[in-house]
């Protein structure tokens, strides 16, 4: 059965080699985003924790930072570990390449760049790998709005909720600054009869 | 009274009269004659000419929209499905059916194609396809053209389809008509080689290059010749077969490589005739390996009652199955090794057997041996030098990857990484499956 | 000789070669130019046949149209990026079309009027069993050297043809030199550069 | 008019002459080698015409040196593109009249 | 570009082709999207010299239906039919998967039938995935489609089986979060068991076919080599990691849906090149057998669907399931914010990262060898470019 690594333990190897590069928040291990590729390499090369295999690589935008998400496996051990990194700048969230330490990493990472505008430093060729390269911004942001009137992409509530409960935790999502292609107060898009903005 | 082509009279008076079909030269010669005493004798000479023409046009026309039928029927039952069986009874009018689509199908050019060399192509190929149907013996007599140099002219005209598959690649601007050309071009050229040895030996054997010689040598020794030289049977067959680009040679058309090779921007009737003439070729090219392999229109006797010409039929559809048979089946080599098969084993083992047809052919004169006797010796001589040879290249010839053989084991417990891989690699016991490898 | 079906024959295959050749003269494009000596080709060989020399005639459609035009198409392939026009070259063209027409005038002059002597009507039979004797018996020692020849040109054609470290130097030098747009190297200065050259040519070539 | 070897001569001279012209005239190396292939073309028909139409004696001799001469072309023609190929290596062009190192 | 443009580039690829290579001028070919052999629309642009490939550089996303950012807009259930159209020819695996993520995501417990039909059904997909990749394996080396329609005939009977349990044959939308969407019909049990008794005999012929065929050892074996480390370096997995002899096989590794009760093995190979790789599909197929055999051998009744909410709406949290699809570890990382849709939907697409080695595979082979090693990755352009 494939256990959960231990997030501290690993943060002791990461600590031991770069002291201050990891930390541990409620059981998951985060990373300096300069050290990321340091830490990787340690936990790959060290015996202990032996994590040889990248299975996954991916983004999370959580409006306030971006989130870099690694689940690291070791084959013989037969544990996975999910590592995570901050972005906090998102004019031009950077973050340090794995292609040096994993093979893997080339196209997981030209994905995430091309879906999330994140660039890694150190990529041999990173280019967008779905969308042409003139293409307007980057698809899977929150704030990437495909539909008028919606603050941000989600599903605020199941079609049959009422308006008023449908944001389970009230005053999590800042108000972002207003967008071009938002609707105008003064309303002249006109959403449908009910007049029921929901914006 | 033996008819002069050796057919026994049947009913006594039917010799030589225009309606016995087994040897429809005498229709000929009857119309000749008959034009020959009213009008002028070069007027004579013409309509045999066409009368000729016209008999060969009869037999492809027909044929070839049969075998097209017969090969997608054959193939599909390879394949476990039906094959064409919507148009017409049986799915016969599907060839029919075929010809009118690209008939009516629009001929697109490439824009940048260079426009005289992109249109010649289609026309020019047809022309060495029925060319050499000329020179193919059908009965004792039944040939249209029965030239002493029939072995060099059958040569001549299939070497220049050549030029026209180069030039059909060239024209069409298209990196995979390219590739397709240029493969084309280096694969017929080096095939030739081994073609035109494996004639040899026939033409050293029986001392004569004229087709039907061949054939009457074959009758006077009552022995066929892929029994003397196997090996030059199997090296022309697969040589005739790389000529004409099918598989397991086909890499000059290969779809999953190069789209469909010289003949990729061809469209509507421009492709149907490439079609039409590469499946021609096939009909003609096993018409051939019947006659100088298989004895042709004889058959022990038989084809004195028989009409000849439905014998070498009969021949000739079996070897077309043979083709349609590895085109079915076998997946395709790979240029480079169907260069090196060529210049590594066809060559050397073809030029042997001219050796061994030039010995065996003095010894044969000079000891003035009894022929009866001899042959056969020879036969089970040159069968076992067949054997020797192919077992020969087949050891010696294996790629370094082919010497190991393919090993799967199942992991069992050892289920991780390469400390597991390790593990099961090193284990002795015998491997759950093993291909390959001598 | 002299029925009308010979006539025919032989009146079409001739301007089927003359055409052919004059053709090339003013065609263009060099693979036209390869494709119309094909045509003439072929027409020459059809004239052998109407002059019942049918060995030759296959001899020389199998080795003249199958083979030597492809080996010409090949050259043509291996040089992509030489210029294919097939134009003449005026200056030389002028004198050269002077004296093509006096040789021309000289030899039909000399074809037509001469007395050729008794024509033997019965042609040769069974041309490539003679030959075939008649090489190996008579002409046994031009046989052996025609041999001897076509190897050596075969030995010739693989050397000179195989590019070794030495002509790739001197064709990436050229290249080089036509891409930055200066003069033509001397392929002497890319093999063994001079002494006062800078260290990057110098290895380039080593 | 029964067609003689005058005929045939003189379509001989007329192909050599072409092919002389094509030789001498053309820009390019491989046109030059067409040239001289026509001029062997033209020889060879001579020859064969010789063959037909003169005495017993020479008309085996005749053909057996049209094979000859066609051995000889093809030797002649593989060595010669084999040279425009390295001449182009070097130069880049196979042009006859650019190619003029050994002007001097 | 203009032509003086095409010839300048053309000269810069010669003068390096010729400082590096052996002269001759590069070609740059196209496996454009539309060619017979890329599976889909793929394209390669390859550089040739000659017949050798010297680069090969993928362009994809010519089937991106930004899968992940649609299902950001719908609820958990929503998403299901979204997973079947991923990877189309194993919509089976994928819904288990996406339902196993979604599972972890809710707590849900999965009734004991539930998983055996699952498990039913994941292999009989690897079975009819398999059929479809060997055949269009020897198709690219070349054989006149004979050995893929022999092998057609046995998806064709799966592909059946499918159309009587759930109605679809390729996007079957068969699984729901806690288990199946409906039981299995009562015909379907006698057409396993038929399935079943044909099958070894089916496999016989194929191997008497194809195992020992000199051509298929020349055109596959040695071809598209890759070596255990940089396999794993490269995270490939499914059969392209097992032929190059590592034993990596989630089922073993991680069991879920009761894999651990099915007594089954994990085929390896040695040499990790072509050949191998259809080795091991081969065998592998035959183990799916064996363990569709003990499947409807203990096959418990009861429930087949957890009585989950159709709202049900998890608590914020994120999870990340993973399933060995016929073409390697198939994973779903879902991020929950306590909203009704998911709010990070992220798929691990196996025959994408299998790519990633494709460079090395084929530079230094020819073009045809090339085509070859494409077909023995065995990828669904859906699941590339999702």
């Amino acid at each position: 059965m494939t256990s959960q690594y231990d997030a501290t333990a690993a943060m002791e190897i990461v600590n031991a080699d770069a002291p201050g590069a990891a930390c541990v928040e409620d059981g998951v291990l985060y990373l300096e985003p300069s050290e990321v590729a340091g830490a990787v390499q340690t936990l790959r090369d060290s015996e202990e924790s032996d994590l040889v295999f990248l299975s996954n690589l991916t983004a999370v935008d959580r409006e306030l930072h971006f989130e870099v998400v690694y689940h690291l496996q070791s084959l013989d051990r037969n544990h996975l570990l999910q590592v995570k990194a901050r972005v906090t700048d998102r004019e031009d969230p950077a973050l340090p390449s794995l292609t040096g330490v994993y093979h893997g990493a080339h196209l997981q990472e030209r994905e995430v760049y091309d879906l999330f505008g994140i660039r890694f430093e150190g990529h041999p060729d990173l280019r967008r790998m779905f969308l042409w390269d003139g293409f307007p911004g980057y698809p899977l942001r929150k704030d990437f709005l495909q539909m008028p009137g919606q603050v941000r992409a989600g599903l605020p509530g199941f079609p049959h909720e009422s308006e008023e409960n449908a944001w389970p935790v009230p005053g999590s999502v800042p108000q972002r600054p207003q967008h071009p292609n938002d609707p105008q107060p003064e309303g002249d898009l006109v959403v449908s009869e009910e007049g029921e903005e929901s914006s | 009274m033996t008819d002069p082509a050796g057919l026994v009279s049947v009913l006594g008076s039917t010799l030589g009269a225009w309606y016995d079909f087994r040897d429809l030269n005498n229709l000929q010669r009857l119309i000749t004659e008959w034009i020959a005493d009213w009008g002028p004798d070069w007027l004579a000479s013409i309509i045999a000419g066409v009368l000729g023409t016209l008999g060969i046009l009869g037999v492809i026309g027909p044929t070839l929209l049969i075998l097209i039928w017969v090969e997608r029927k054959v193939i599909a039952r390879f394949q476990q499905r039906y094959g064409p069986n919507r148009v017409g009874p049986k799915g016969l009018l599907q060839p029919v059916a075929d010809a009118v689509k690209l008939i009516l199908k629009e001929q697109l050019a490439p824009r940048a194609a260079d426009k005289l060399i992109f249109f010649l192509p289609p026309v020019l190929i047809f022309v060495p396809g029925v060319l050499i149907w000329g020179v193919l013996p059908f009965g004792p007599r039944m040939s249209v053209a029965d030239l002493n140099v029939g072995v060099l002219f059958l040569l001549a005209v299939s070497g220049t389809t050549v030029l026209v598959i180069f030039m059909a690649g060239w024209s069409s601007n298209n990196k995979y008509a390219l590739f397709g050309a240029m493969r084309a071009v280096a694969m017929s050229i080096s095939y030739e080689v081994p073609m035109v040895l494996a004639l040899l030996t026939l033409v050293v054997f029986s001392g004569t290059m004229s087709i039907n010689g061949i054939v009457q040598w074959q009758q006077q020794e009552d022995v066929i010749f892929i029994l003397l030289f196997p090996l030059s049977a199997i090296a022309f067959f697969f040589a005739a077969s790389a000529e004409l680009n099918r598989t397991p040679a086909d890499i000059s058309e290969a779809e999953s490589e190069i789209v469909a090779g010289y003949h990729t921007e061809y469209s509507g009737m421009r492709f149907g005739l490439f079609y039409a003439v590469e499946l021609g070729n096939t009909l003609v090219v096993s018409a051939f390996i019947a006659t100088f392999f298989l004895g042709g229109w004889w058959l022990w006797g038989l084809d004195q009652w028989v009409p000849s010409w439905i014998i070498l039929l009969v021949k000739t559809g079996a070897v077309y199955f043979l083709l349609i048979w590895t085109r079915g089946t076998l997946p395709r080599l790979r240029v480079d090794q169907l260069m090196g098969f060529c210049w590594k084993a066809l060559v050397p083992a073809t030029l042997l057997f001219v050796v061994v047809a030039f010995v065996e052919r003095t010894l044969l004169i000079s000891e003035g041996w009894d022929t009866t006797v001899a042959l056969p010796v020879m036969a089970v001589i040159n069968i076992a030098l067949t054997l020797g040879a192919i077992v020969l290249f087949a050891r010696v010839s294996r790629p370094a990857p082919l010497r190991r053989p393919a090993r799967i084991r199942m992991a069992g417990a050892q289920i991780g990484g390469l400390r597991a891989a390790r593990q099961v690699a090193s284990r002795t016991e015998e491997p759950q499956l093993q291909v390959g490898g001598d | 000789m002299s029925d009308f079906g010979f006539h025919l024959a032989f009146w079409s295959l001739g301007a089927m070669t003359i055409g052919g050749a004059s053709m090339i003269l003013i065609s263009r494009n060099l693979i036209h130019a390869v494709i119309w000596l094909v045509m003439s080709m072929l027409g020459v060989a059809g004239l052998y046949l109407t002059l019942s020399a049918d060995f030759i005639a296959v001899v020389q459609v199998l080795i003249y149209v199958g083979a030597i035009s492809v080996l010409m198409l090949f050259a043509i392939m291996l040089t992509p990026r030489a210029e294919r026009d097939n134009s003449q070259n005026i200056k030389t063209a002028g004198p050269a079309g002077l004296v093509v027409l006096m040789v021309m005038i000289a030899t039909m002059w000399v074809a037509i009027d001469t007395d050729w002597g008794a024509v033997r009507e019965a042609a040769l039979t069974e041309q490539a069993r003679l030959i075939g004797e008649s090489l190996i018996k008579h002409y046994i020692l031009p046989f052996e050297i025609g041999a001897v020849l076509l190897t050596a040109a075969l030995v010739g054609a693989i050397a000179l043809a195989r590019q070794d470290d030495e002509d790739a130097a001197i064709h990436a030098a050229s290249l080089q030199a036509e891409l930055e747009g200066e003069g033509a190297v001397d392929p002497v200065d890319v093999v063994d550069p001079p002494i006062a050259a800078d260290a990057s040519d110098s290895e380039a070539s080593s | 008019m029964t067609i003689g070897i005058e005929h045939y001569l003189t379509l001989g001279a007329l192909l050599f002459c072409i092919g002389f012209f094509i030789a001498w005239s053309k820009k390019n190396a491989i046109g030059v080698l067409i040239g001289v292939e026509l001029m062997l073309n033209a020889v060879n028909l001579t020859l064969v015409a010789f063959s037909r139409f003169g005495s017993a004696e020479v008309a085996l001799s005749t053909q057996v040196f049209v094979v000859f001469i066609i051995a000889v072309a093809a030797a002649e023609v593989a060595v010669g593109l084999a040279l425009a190929l390295v001449v182009y290596r070097n130069r880049q062009t196979i042009s006859v009249d650019r190619t003029t190192l050994l002007r001097g | 570009m203009t032509t003086a443009d095409d010839t300048r580039l053309a000269m810069q690829g010669t003068i390096e082709a010729l400082t590096t290579g052996d002269g001759s001028e590069p070609v740059v070919v196209n496996l454009g999207p539309q060619h017979p052999s890329t599976h889909g629309v793929f394209r390669l642009k390859v550089t040739l010299d000659g017949e050798i490939v010297q680069d090969a550089e993928m362009r994809i996303g010519y089937l991106h239906r930004s899968m992940e950012k649609l299902a950001e807009e719908r609820t958990y259930t929503q998403n299901i039919p979204f997973t079947d159209r991923i990877d189309y020819l194993a919509a089976m695996s994928n819904n288990l998967a996406y339902c196993l993520a979604a599972e972890e995501l809710l707590g849900v417990e999965v009734p004991p039938r539930a998983n055996a039909i699952r498990v039913m059904f994941a292999e009989l997909q690897r079975v009819a995935s398999h059929a479809m990749a060997n055949g269009t394996f020897i198709n690219d080396c070349g054989a006149w489609h004979t050995p893929l329609f022999h092998m057609f005939r046995d998806r064709e009977r799966v592909l059946d089986m499918f159309e009587m349990t759930c109605g679809a044959r390729l996007t079957t939308n068969y699984m729901r979060i806690g288990g199946v969407a409906f039981d299995l019909p009562d015909e379907l049990l006698p057409t396993l068991e038929q399935f079943l008794a044909d099958m070894p005999e089916n496999i016989a012929n194929y191997e008497a076919l194809l195992l020992e065929n000199e051509i298929l050892h020349a055109r596959a074996r040695g071809i598209g080599v890759i070596s255990p480390e940089m396999a794993i370096n490269s995270s490939l997995s499914g059969p392209v990691l097992r032929a190059t002899g590592v034993p990596w096989d989630l089922r073993k590794a991680n069991p879920y849906c009761g894999y651990e009760d099915y007594e089954f093995d994990v085929p390896v190979g040695e040499q990790g090149d072509c050949f191998d790789r259809f080795l091991v599909r081969m065998a592998e197929v035959k183990e799916s057998l064996r363990i569709l055999r003990q499947v409807v051998d203990n096959l418990p009744d009861g429930p087949w669907l957890a009585d989950v909410p159709l709202h049900a709406r998890p608590e914020p949290g994120e999870s990340y399931a993973r399933v060995e699809s016929p073409r390697g570890e198939l994973g779903f990382y879902l991020v929950s914010d306590g909203g009704p849709a998911p709010y990070r939907f992220h798929c691990r697409p196996p025959s994408l990262i299998n790519l990633s080695a494709l460079k090395e595979m084929s530079i230094g082979g020819t073009l045809a060898d090339a085509i070859v090693t494409l077909g023995s990755i065995d990828i669904v352009v859906g699941e590339i470019d999702r």
